[in-house]
């Protein structure tokens, strides 16, 4: 499953994939899909204030043919799993995943000994690209995890990092 | 409300007043397991609603009376004894393998009009936990149900689908029974 | 003017048109998007380029390198040829806009025709879509748009008739010549229907249900129906559906300007006239669509067939025999003037 | 038209409405059999987002459960808040101080508003209309910064404590929650001129999704839901707890029984906790805003207790067994979108599909506390 089903290219365009980068990290439409707490961070990432707009990463598709990041906002129960990984595989190439908080990172809070009802992490189901730590992670991190998924696509940062 | 309380009375094994401040109900029903129905009907007729059910796993609870009990008896005992100058007789261990064990199944119901929470409970033996539906009664108390069964296995016979509810279709544990590992 | 030159001017302006349409309907998404964003009191995109210019084709590279999905369950052909069948007909009816006096692809005599014809094949491309996808919220936005494109298709129609009763031409250009300044724009033309206006209205009403746009957006329906009829399209089967319904949103508000707006023409007599002034009045109208759009909650099917049925056709058959009788007993006030 | 919906000749077919659909908010799923638009049955499918909160209430201390509350209803985590301590309270006999009641009232009154106003907005979303949401988001964010100024988080709030709150309130929150109640009166009259009167709103939710004052009973409805049917139920007025009876404040009831009733009552709702939170603030007291002579272990006597708040979507209810450890024997949570959501399928029979939407919507549905 994922990315290691896709051959890789023998012959390289440089310029060419540059290019496809540049377009592709610039116009990541994310999927309508909230698991729990997390998602209401992702929807105040994209309301008036914080504005997910500006990265061009607004438009919100509720069809997982017409996305390309998947961000995992919540906990991933047992039940849940066969669907956020059917909703992975419907997914078209090229592809990413941003595990936003700690449930889709971990299991979370709700990681215990004698669990029985979680999925402890969406890398138990497929590849992910971010991790975006928090419980629920602010809005500011989710727009620092788009970036650094940028930067993963392109292999340039758009605006410098912040120094704590 | 005395009427009520009356009328449950009729029906119920034991009625007691419970401290509202301290507790948070008025009444603390006890019926048998056939008598949910009976007891929700009475209450369906003064307009009551259903708030929730759930179950309390008393896994343990009987031995651990029973070695309570004993244990109590044998103090009193030994006191009896040293008072008397006698030499105090040896503990006898408990026997607690015939006891069994019981599962609780908890109605709460309240008034919309006025405050008075009635708790009604019963026991079911744990091994073989059944007891009649009431969703014919309350039909939101079909979903309570189902999830009842789902933490507890509880079989309220007359629901018309008891397959996991919160839990994955497949399950087939209870994860709140008191003896549930993952 | 020689066979030759005429091949050539054609192809000249279909490769202008269609290089038009496909930038028009990338810079209609980057407009929408910025619309929507001050409306809702965001910036909108900006980090892409300056003023976020740059985001249509960061969006179109992206849409053009996405793997292309082909479900197991559609039916390939029919799934295939839907995009295109909504793209090309719309592209089509571009031939005979008169952008200014002269710039018009293709002057034909039974203009107005022929944009209606390829307009009605645009509900055709949706229910092939709808229903190749064999998805179940595909095919039931598919029978939604059918019968919403059916209801609207009548009083828009009957608006028409009455707009070519009183130009007497079905030639677009013909019909802006009618409209030299703002006083003799159909929309005030009180003269030759009292109902003047309220054609307009039903006309631009009618346009906004034929483009499936806010808030008769049934079939994409997006808290209903997921993504209504291209739920399952990816990439640029995607894209193209896009491109299909900005396309027809400048046709519906061309012809708008066409009918009623006076098209090129300038409203002012100390202005000239040109293709300046028709993609401005364009543009406003479109503007207004998104308004709409980012203003109102969506209607249901039967709200929207209601108002159909019940309110729109029949005010517009009544403004067909208003300005029947008009025309009848005042023949000089309408007709060529 | 229910009869056509409901004829047995019909053909009908199944579908599946999520988990994963922009209509239900997080993960719920709807099983529909449909006629057409027409829906002939209505089973929602539940537990998608199960995660275990009574399990771990029976695996942690008293103390410990805290951080899950603010989790299981994520919009208005502080009355969950207040529904454990209050619980724990009762049964250990732990007295608050009146300051830290104010605060309480106050920090719980803000999140009610913030959830309303999320609603308001996810509501007209579910209608199509996509702009109010951002409106009621801006304004919400407000709230937020008011309440992490004090509680340190945006969302999962973890803000009580037993015997208290965990931290004061300063004069830039006093004044700063003025000023927020100041501008949303000015914004509140613009919500109703966008939405409460465009007629395409008006039309979709008059009369639509009637619920009667017994189906609500039957079903143990509460909250908005009973209150839009004409049921004058709050817990707040009716089992008065806090300090809410110092307040004048009404209960908004609209017998209606339709979608457009449950949203006014919530939007009415919006301006009752406003006048709350300004009475509290002018009549806040001073003193200690956490119980000196809290045990650092809590053991509550042996015995089972029952305890309700007034949550943002309910009543919410907390059923504690303790055996007289320092861990729960039995927590249960009694949560009021599960029995809310359960006239669900008795209430969409036979309505069109669009409509059935905006009665979900007009349920007001957090999922993780349906399915906790």
């Amino acid at each position: 499953m994922g990315k290691e089903s896709v051959p890789e290219a023998i012959v390289r365009f440089a310029p060419l994939d540059k290019l496809l980068g540049l377009g592709r990290a610039n116009s990541l439409w994310p999927m309508t899909f909230g698991l729990a707490c997390c998602a209401i961070e992702m929807m105040a990432t994209g309301a008036a204030r914080f504005d997910l707009a500006r990265f061009g990463a607004e438009v919100f598709r509720p069809s997982p043919r017409q996305c390309d990041v998947m961000i995992v906002a919540g906990t991933i129960s047992k039940k849940m799993a066969p669907a956020v990984q059917t909703l992975y595989d419907q997914m078209p190439e090229p592809k990413w995943v941003i595990a936003m908080g700690n449930c889709a990172i971990s299991g979370g809070p709700f990681s215990f000994k004698g669990q029985y009802g979680i999925v402890e992490g969406a890398d138990k189901l497929f590849p992910v690209d971010i991790y975006i730590p928090g419980c629920p992670p602010r809005p500011e991190a989710l727009i620092e995890g788009i970036l650094e998924l940028e930067e993963k696509i392109t292999g340039k940062r758009r605006w410098p990092r912040v120094e704590a | 409300m005395e009427e009520l309380v009356a009328r449950l009375e009729e029906i119920a094994a034991s009625v007691s007043r419970a401290d509202y401040d301290a507790k948070g109900y008025h009444l603390d029903v006890t019926v048998a397991p056939d008598d949910v129905e009976k007891a929700a009907l009475v209450l369906d007729e003064a307009g009551y609603t259903l708030e929730a059910i759930t179950g309390v796993d008393w896994l343990g609870e009987a031995a651990r009376k029973a070695e309570a009990e004993a244990k109590a008896a044998y103090a009193a005992a030994k006191k009896a004894a040293e008072e008397a100058g006698e030499e105090p007789p040896e503990m006898e261990p408990v026997d607690t393998s015939g006891l069994k064990d019981e599962m609780e199944i908890v109605y709460d119901y309240t008034s919309y009009s006025h405050l008075f929470r009635v708790m009604v409970r019963c026991r079911v033996d744990r091994d073989n936990p059944e007891l009649p539906s009431i969703h014919q009664v309350f039909p939101g108390a079909d979903w309570h149900e189902k999830e009842t069964h789902d933490f507890f296995g509880i079989v309220f016979t007359g629901n018309p689908d008891l397959s996991p509810f919160l839990l994955p279709e497949d399950a087939d544990y209870h994860p709140l029974r008191k003896d549930f590992s993952a | 003017m020689n066979a030759s030159t005429e091949v050539y001017r054609l192809i000249a302006f279909l490769v202008g048109l269609i290089a038009f349409a496909a930038l028009n309907a990338a810079y209609l998404v980057w407009l929408e998007r910025k619309v929507c964003g001050h409306i809702q009191r965001r910036i909108g995109p900006k980090e892409v380029g300056p003023y976020g210019l740059l985001q249509p084709i960061a969006d179109g590279i992206k849409l053009m390198t996405k793997q292309v999905m082909l479900p197991p369950q559609v039916d390939p052909v029919l799934f295939r040829i839907a995009p295109a069948l909504v793209l090309i007909p719309a592209v089509m009816s571009f031939v005979v806009i008169p952008f200014s006096e002269n710039l018009v692809a293709r002057e034909i005599n039974v203009g107005l025709l022929m944009v209606f014809a390829f307009a009605s094949v645009n509900v055709l491309g949706l229910l092939v879509g709808g229903w190749g996808s064999a998805n179940k919220y595909a095919v039931i936005s598919a029978a939604r748009c059918v019968s919403q494109n059916v209801a609207y298709e009548i009083p828009m129609l009957i608006t028409v008739i009455t707009m070519v009763m009183i130009t007497g031409t079905m030639n677009l250009n013909e019909i802006v010549m009618q409209q030299p300044d703002i006083t003799r724009w159909y929309v005030f033309r009180f003269t030759a229907s009292p109902l003047a206006p309220v054609a307009f209205i039903i006309f631009f009403i009618c346009s906004l249900a034929e483009t499936n746009r806010a808030p008769f957006d049934l079939g994409e329906a997006e808290s209903e129906l997921i993504a209504g009829f291209h739920t399952e399209y990816s990439g640029m089967g995607f894209g193209l559906f896009f491109m299909g319904e900005y396309a027809n949103i400048v046709i519906g508000t061309s012809l708008a300007t066409i009918l009623f707006l006076g098209g090129w023409q300038s409203p002012v007599p100390f202005i000239p006239g040109g293709w300046w002034w028709f993609l401005a009045k364009v543009y406003f109208l479109i503007f207004c669509v998104m308004w709409i759009r980012w203003t109102y909650p969506r209607t249901t099917l039967w709200g929207l067939l209601n108002l159909s049925w019940k309110i729109l056709i029949p005010i517009s058959l009544l403004n067909l025999l208003l300005t029947g009788g008009m025309l009848k007993l005042m023949p000089l006030a309408g007709g060529a003037g | 038209m229910s009869e056509l919906a409901l004829s047995p000749n019909q053909e009908t077919f199944v579908l599946n409405l999520g988990p994963q659909h922009p209509a239900t908010h997080g993960v719920l799923r709807v099983k529909l059999v449909m006629d057409g638009e027409y829906i002939v049955s209505a089973e929602p499918v539940l537990g998608y987002i199960h995660r275990m909160h009574e399990k771990m209430g029976e695996n942690r201390t008293w103390a410990q459960f805290m951080p899950n509350t603010g989790r299981l209803d994520y919009l208005g985590a502080l009355s969950y808040n207040h529904g454990y301590v209050k619980a724990v309270e009762r049964a250990a006999g732990i007295e608050v101080p009146e300051r830290a009641e104010y605060i309480r009232v106050i920090t719980v009154e803000l999140n009610r508003i913030a959830s309303h106003l999320l609603w308001f907005g996810a509501f007209v979303l579910d209608l199509g209309g996509f702009t109010p949401l951002l409106y009621a988001f801006d304004d919400r964010e407000m709230i937020l910064d008011l309440l992490e100024s004090v509680t340190g988080a945006r969302l999962t709030f973890c803000y009580f404590r037993f015997g208290g709150v965990y931290n004061d309130i300063d004069d830039d929150f006093v004044t700063g929650t003025r000023e927020f109640i100041k501008r949303l009166r000015k914004r509140l009259p613009d919500y109703h001129n966008l939405v409460t009167k465009n007629i395409i709103m008006i039309k979709r939710l008059k009369d639509v999704g009637v619920i009667s004052a017994e189906m609500c009973r039957k079903y143990g409805a509460t909250g908005p839901v009973a209150r839009g049917s004409g049921i004058d139920y709050d817990v707040r007025r009716s089992e008065p707890y806090s300090v809410y009876p110092e307040f004048d404040f009404d209960i908004p009831v609209y017998h209606e029984g339709d979608s457009m009733a449950r949203y006014m009552v919530r939007m009415d709702e919006i301006e009752q906790s406003m006048r709350i939170v300004e009475q509290a603030l002018d009549r806040l007291p001073d003193g200690p805003v956490k119980a000196e002579k809290v045990p650092k272990i809590i053991k509550p006597a042996p015995g089972d207790y029952y305890s309700v708040v007034e949550a943002a979507r309910g009543t919410f209810g907390v059923r504690l067994v303790s055996d007289g450890t320092n861990t729960p024997y039995r927590l249960k949570l009694r949560s009021p979108t599960f029995s809310n959501l359960s006239l669900f399928g008795e209430a969409a029979r036979g309505m069109l599909l669009a409509d059935a939407l905006a009665l979900m919507g007009s349920l007001d549905l957090v999922i993780p506390e349906i399915d906790r």
